[in-house]
């Protein structure tokens, strides 16, 4: 059992690409960390430095308050979970099971003690003889989680440990590895770029994007209070909406404009968010979740026309596509373009390519960034 | 398929592999109170390389106290094998060498003379060609324990068909007389092809067997006296003469290829160039209308190859007087005339020749002795630069037989032979002024 | 300082496992060919009794005026220009028919492979029975029945002509499996959809060969030749065992001369600048290829 | 390139007639050491070169008397087996050296080692060989394996094979807790089998029937390996055809008999070394 420290933590590349810069990050003793953000944009790298796989440019990393930079892999008591799971091909799964016991000359009773445990802890009995490659992608990954788990290490890093699975299997394992990891109450650092991912599994999940760290909080605070335009984008599914405006102060209050209209801005809300009273006369970001969009039946003083675009049913909810008045940020993109103020509706809905619709926007629902995208707080 | 072949044992067996030999170098073993003679020789023809073994076989049993270890070396690399080994400082006691390489190891200091080593009256009883050919610089160096001969092996029935003289070591054939034999016999042959010049064997044999031709019309090789050129000698007048002849003859489709080794044997030619080796299978073949002939008189008198392997102690021998004494043993009377039924070649010693049946005076090649005591034999150059003149006269021969320009394969040749010379300074004797 | 030592800097254990392996190279292939470009300059006869002399580049002027040593650099590059081609259009030859995939062409692969697996010394040795001189030689019997008795016996290994031809022969009946294998490995690999496309659009048989086959072999077949290429600068066992270098020069080789130079006539320096001389040329040939592989890769 | 019957009968006439050419040396070898020394040359001008009529193992025997073959076979075995072995051992590890561990020197090591794989062995046969006689190492196994372990070219086919392999698995072991040592053996040589038997194939092939330099070496018959021994056999008199083809036919049979069993490996083998470049 340990826990992990990151100070000041760098990673250079000769080739410019960015790694990590000055990443400061503290994974307490047991806790489950989960590090999120788009592809290339360094949690991997951190991981792999966690591991030992990879030299630190600067700072250090600490596990259990030993700075660990210059310790090679193998004396870090750490356990790995592969993207691909790295099983050794020419050994059984009893093999793979073993191989990290051998390698620490535990006497060969308690391996196979060991071996057998794990095997049913985890449902592969009846496959210790079999190779990897006789094996379905979810027992590979299973063979791969016991391979971890065997040596009773200080740490697990899982790398994107469900990419290679197929969604239904993806969500079960989850929930297997959460449990796990509830019961063994090991410090684990979890990397993937599926933000659904991150906000079930972790206790508490880390946003990176380009090296940088962006928020580290519980998943209820990423998701209500972003820290920055970044991680509204990233997280959510469909992700914030972000729009273009500019506050004005008037009559001594603080107006939004929003579109064609200018909403004055609630006592309440200034209050819970005193940081727009600098801000004003000062183009901001708007952020607002689609879910938090609703649909008006007339038109009003606090509706504004749109048009619908396309729509996405899902089923148990539709994804709208609209065309409006608001201007679409478009500078802080997680995933792809986006021109169109989405709004999330639950339950199935009816709409034709260019059918007129009034949608009304709360006030209490938005969130606020400044022109670099940080929060409005 | 499977293979389970564990590579991590596969590859531990090779580290053990690889300290194993390289610690494995030679077994010396040697035994107190045992006197090793390491012996080379030359892997001979078959009978040869048995009877050298039962003698050595003899010589051990003879003498408790001594060992002598003999090592065949195949015949194609022996030189070299043995050049190398005289740079490794590996050389054995005792050694068989080539007769017309002797020179160049002398000079190079590998050999000890024999002079002091051999009784004076065993040297007294070996033929003049084997002092010869075993003398480099006024000492002698090697012994055989056999000669060779050379000579023109005849057919008996075609000679007499075509009513020609039978010629003598007294009276040879002159040179117009040989080639009007060639003529006559020419006339009524077939093919007109009627000398069998070996062309088929290559290699030394060009130097052995044809280099006389040159020499009994009065070219040679090399200047004889000073041994510094070649110049004027090999590309002068008489040996351009003489190899133009023989370009002609063969030219004149005079002379059979021998492709298949049978001309003589199948009776396609009357006449033949050989040596003692051919005799037996040329007896069997012609029986009593074998005749043997000196080589024909083309100028200067009828002159004919010598020399064969002999014995020569080296410089690395501890005791050259065991060595001597084995070279004594070879040169015994029964273990020359084992060796020389073995092989077919001229013993080496005069009282082997009065036993032996085929040499003895009235015997069918007393010829090959005569030739070799009356100085007949000419020994090929004695210079360290023998090497390169043979091999530069098997180029001759072989550019005269595809109808090359004469002239110009024999000044080529003697500006590599000179050019070998002087590269080597003339091979000056240790203490020797420098020209 | 010592603190300077990284992570992942392996240096002691890489220096160990590459240690046998560098140790090995440097001892047995970088010292001695330093030695011999050394050597080459200067007169060194082992043996000789005389004092050894710096020469400049004595040898080499000796080399290139001396007909042997020409004849044997004509002989290596007559033997390229001509078996080289040969063989590779032999084994492309083989490689296609193999290549269509018919039932029993494992058992053909495994036939044309077979001589590659023989020592040379011993396909050398073979074949000097095939080339037996007089009708009764396999060759010349082969050859008389393929010219209804026209032909006459010869003895091919001592004649001038056809000595250097008889040797090509057997050289390429021993290697043609070499390149037809890695010519067929090359085939197989040319996606079929290419040929699907060319079919469409109409080419035939020849056309395929032409525009698709033989630019999807390029780099095999570049490779190939110049395998057989170099293998034409090193022989020598086949001559050494058949020939002697005879007759009359006429199958002489540079590794050949070498040998006679250094083993049979201890003129070290001599062989040593023939060694450099024969470096030379396949590091010529090598980097031309390397030349026409890179063009390649940077069109496609 | 789908064939109709009519180029299928063509490709098979082809065919055919390619392997009667290539089998007939083959076959005449093999039947010529069952035929007694005189018929060999005699038949080898017609068609009977190819019958078996009164076969007998008589020149097998006679190999036996006339020649030590059975320590030649040894030698070339040992020599063989042991550049084999050690080779792959040797030229695996630099290879996973130069292909995967960080190291000070390593680019500058690798591109060394590139530019003497086209440093063909002839080059350095002459100082080589006088380096040995020198040493007095002339006439010993070592001689004829030392200089031949250390490999470029198997290195390189290493180093490609290695460079290939997913890095996953050397760093899934070390966090394990392998050395590098360990990581080597437990990990990459078994994944690497494939180019293991390649190099293998390939060097066995090229040693087993080295010639030039065991003739330039080997002295008596201590440490000859087949192919000098057949060279010395054929120029030995009387030359006697039959029992020379019988060595040639015991000298070739077992790599023939590897040959059919492996063959896959062998060919792929071979193909793999065009692979380079």
């Amino acid at each position: 059992m340990a826990a992990i420290e990151f100070n000041n933590l760098t990673k250079r590349y000769d080739s410019g690409i960015h790694g990590i810069h000055r990443l400061n990050l503290k994974v307490g003793d047991g806790e489950l960390m989960v590090l999120v953000g788009p592809s290339g944009c360094g949690k991997s790298t951190l991981l792999r430095m966690t591991a030992g796989l990879e030299e630190v440019s600067s700072g250090e990393i600490r596990i259990d308050d030993r700075v660990v930079n210059h310790i090679p892999p193998q004396q870090r008591n750490v356990a790995m979970v592969f993207q691909n799971y790295a099983l050794y091909p020419h050994m059984t799964v009893r093999g793979n099971l073993a191989f990290p016991l051998r390698m620490q000359k535990q006497p060969a009773m308690l391996i196979e003690e060991r071996v057998r445990r794990i095997a049913e802890i985890l449902d592969l009995t009846p496959l210790l003889d079999r190779r990897p490659k006789a094996l379905s992608g979810g027992q590979r990954q299973r063979v791969a989680m016991g391979r971890a788990i065997i040596r009773k290490a200080d740490i697990f890093l899982m790398d994107e440990p469900l990419s290679n699975l197929d969604a239904r299997l993806r969500v079960e394992i989850r929930g297997e590895i959460a449990r796990l990891q509830r019961q063994l109450a090991i410090t684990t650092l979890y990397v993937t770029h599926d933000q659904a991912e991150a906000m079930t599994l972790g206790q508490r999940v880390a946003v990176i994007d380009r090296g940088l760290l962006q928020q580290v909080g519980s998943p209820q605070e990423i998701y209500e209070r972003p820290a920055n335009a970044f991680v509204a984008r990233f997280i959510g599914s469909p992700g914030m909406n972000l729009i273009q405006s500019s506050l004005y102060r008037e009559n001594g209050g603080i107006q939004l404009q929003l579109g064609p209209r200018r909403l004055p801005i609630p006592q309440r809300v200034l209050t819970d968010f005193p940081g727009l009273a600098t801000h004003s006369e000062e183009s901001v970001l708007v952020g607002i979740r689609p879910h938090a969009i609703h649909l008006s039946d007339t038109d009003s003083n606090e509706t504004l026309p749109a048009r619908v675009c396309t729509t996405e049913a899902m089923g148990h909810e539709t994804i709208v596509h609209l065309d409006t008045a608001l201007a679409i940020d478009n500078s802080h993109q997680a995933r792809g373009d986006q021109t169109h103020l989405l709004v999330q509706l639950t339950g199935h809905h009816n709409f034709s390519a260019g059918e007129q619709l009034a949608i009304r926007i709360g006030i209490d629902d938005l969130c606020f960034f400044d022109s670099d995208g940080e929060a409005i707080r | 398929m499977r293979y389970r072949i564990h590579i991590s044992k596969l590859l531990s067996v090779g580290l053990i592999l690889i300290t194993l030999t390289s610690g494995c170098g030679k077994g010396t073993d040697s035994t107190a109170d045992l006197t090793l003679l390491s012996v080379w020789a030359h892997a001979g023809q078959e009978s040869e390389r048995s009877v050298l073994q039962q003698q050595v076989a003899r010589f051990n049993q003879a003498h408790p106290d001594i060992e002598v270890q003999l090592t065949l070396i195949p015949e194609g690399s022996y030189n070299a094998q043995i050049q190398a080994a005289a740079v490794a400082g590996e050389l054995p006691d005792l050694i068989e060498l080539d007769g017309p390489f002797l020179s160049a190891y002398a000079w190079q200091g590998h050999l000890q003379p024999l002079d002091d080593l051999l009784d004076p009256g065993l040297v007294a009883d070996l033929l003049p060609s084997i002092i010869a050919q075993g003398s480099y610089a006024d000492r002698l160096w090697a012994v055989g324990v056999f000669d060779s001969g050379l000579g023109l092996y005849a057919d008996r029935a075609k000679l007499n068909q075509a009513k020609l003289r039978i010629p003598t070591l007294q009276q040879p054939w002159s040179l117009q007389e040989f080639e009007t034999a060639l003529g006559q016999l020419a006339m009524k042959d077939p093919d007109g092809r009627v000398l069998d010049l070996k062309l088929n064997y290559a290699g030394e044999w060009y130097t052995y067997g044809l280099s006389p031709l040159l020499q009994s019309a009065g070219g040679d090789l090399i200047e004889r006296d000073q041994l510094r050129s070649a110049d004027g000698v090999l590309n002068g007048a008489e040996s351009r003469a003489i190899l133009t002849r023989l370009q002609n003859w063969i030219t004149g489709r005079l002379i059979d290829p021998n492709i298949d080794d049978a001309a003589f044997t199948g009776r396609r030619v009357p006449l033949a160039l050989g040596g003692h080796w051919n005799y037996r299978q040329y007896r069997a073949s012609l029986g009593d209308d074998l005749l043997l002939l000196p080589m024909p008189d083309l100028g200067t008198g009828s002159k004919t190859g010598m020399g064969s392997w002999c014995w020569a102690i080296t410089t690395t021998a501890a005791n050259p007087r065991v060595a001597a004494g084995f070279i004594a043993f070879l040169l015994t009377t029964e273990e020359v005339l084992a060796m020389a039924n073995a092989n077919g070649a001229v013993p080496a010693i005069r009282s082997a020749i009065d036993a032996s049946p085929r040499y003895r005076a009235g015997g069918p090649l007393h010829l090959f002795y005569q030739q070799l005591d009356k100085g007949h034999g000419v020994p090929r150059p004695r210079t360290p630069a023998y090497p390169i003149i043979t091999a530069e006269f098997q180029g001759i021969v072989d550019r005269i037989r595809s109808g090359s320009d004469v002239a110009a394969a024999l000044d080529s040749a003697v500006n590599k032979i000179d050019r070998e010379i002087a590269a080597n300074r003339g091979y000056p004797l240790p203490g020797e002024q420098q020209p | 300082m010592s603190r300077r030592r990284r992570l992942n800097d392996q240096t002691a254990p890489a220096l160990l496992l590459a240690m046998p392996a560098l140790l090995g190279l440097l001892l047995f292939i970088l010292l001695p060919f330093a030695t011999a470009l050394v050597l080459a300059f200067t007169d060194l006869r082992l043996g000789s009794p005389l004092a050894v002399n710096l020469v400049g580049l004595d040898q080499f002027l000796y080399l290139f005026n001396d007909p042997d040593f020409m004849r044997a650099l004509l002989n290596n590059l007559l033997f390229a220009a001509v078996a080289v081609p040969l063989q590779t259009l032999l084994a492309l030859a083989l490689a296609l028919l193999l290549n269509r995939g018919l039932p029993g062409t494992l058992a053909f692969r495994t036939l044309f492979f077979m001589p590659v697996v023989f020592p040379m010394s011993l396909v050398a040795v073979i074949w000097s029975l095939i080339y037996a001189p007089g009708p009764n030689g396999m060759m010349n019997a082969f050859l008389q029945w393929a010219s209804f008795g026209l032909w006459e016996a010869k003895d091919f290994l001592r004649d001038p002509l056809l000595a250097m031809p008889a040797i090509m022969l057997l050289s390429i009946w021993q290697g043609v499996g070499f390149q037809m294998v890695i010519l067929l490995a090359g085939l197989q690999g040319i996606p079929q959809t290419l040929y699907e496309a060319a079919a469409l659009d109409g080419a035939g048989r020849w056309r395929q060969l032409l525009h698709i086959t033989l630019p999807q072999l390029r780099n095999p077949l570049i490779f190939v030749i110049l395998v057989t290429t170099i293998l034409a600068f090193r022989l020598f066992d086949q001559v050494q065992i058949m020939t002697r270098g005879g007759p009359e020069n006429a199958t002489t080789t540079v590794i050949y001369e070498t040998v006679q130079a250094a083993f049979a006539r201890q003129q070290v320096a001599l062989a040593s600048a023939m060694t450099v001389v024969f470096f030379l040329l396949v590091l010529a040939i090598t980097l031309l290829q390397r030349r026409f592989t890179h063009h390649q890769r940077e069109v496609a | 390139m789908r064939p109709g019957p009519g180029s299928t009968l063509m490709t098979y006439l082809l065919l055919a007639g390619m392997a009667a050419l290539f089998i007939a040396p083959l076959l005449m070898m093999f039947l010529g050491s069952l035929k007694a020394d005189h018929r060999v040359l005699l038949e080898s001008g017609s068609l009977t070169a190819f019958l078996p009529r009164e076969l007998s193992l008589q020149n097998y025997s006679d190999v036996f008397r006339r020649s030590e073959f059975p320590r030649f076979f040894f030698n070339s075995l040992f020599i063989t087996s042991c550049i084999v072995v050690c080779g792959l051992v040797v030229n695996s590890l630099a290879a996973y050296a130069f292909a995967r561990l960080q190291w000070r020197g390593r680019d500058l090591l690798f591109n060394l080692v590139l530019a003497l794989m086209i440093l063909p062995f002839e080059a350095i046969a002459v100082p080589l060989f006088y380096g040995a006689s020198i040493l007095g190492l002339r006439d010993t196994y070592a001689v004829q394996i030392l200089p031949f372990i250390a490999n470029a070219f198997a290195i390189y086919l290493f180093y490609s094979f290695f460079i290939g392999m997913p890095r996953e698995l050397e760093e899934a072991a070390r966090i394990d807790g392998a050395s590098t040592l360990r990581i080597f053996f437990s990990i990459i040589a078994p994944n690497a089998k494939p180019v293991f038997a390649s190099v293998a194939i390939l060097t066995f092939l090229t040693w087993w029937g080295s010639y030039l330099w065991p003739t330039m070496v080997t002295i008596g018959p201590t440490v000859r390996p087949l192919p000098v021994a057949i060279a010395s056999f054929y120029t030995l008199p009387p030359l006697q055809w039959g029992d020379i083809l019988a060595f040639g036919v015991m000298m070739v049979a077992p790599v023939v008999l590897l040959f059919v069993i492996f063959q896959r490996w062998f060919v792929a083998g071979v193909a793999s070394s065009a692979l380079k470049g």
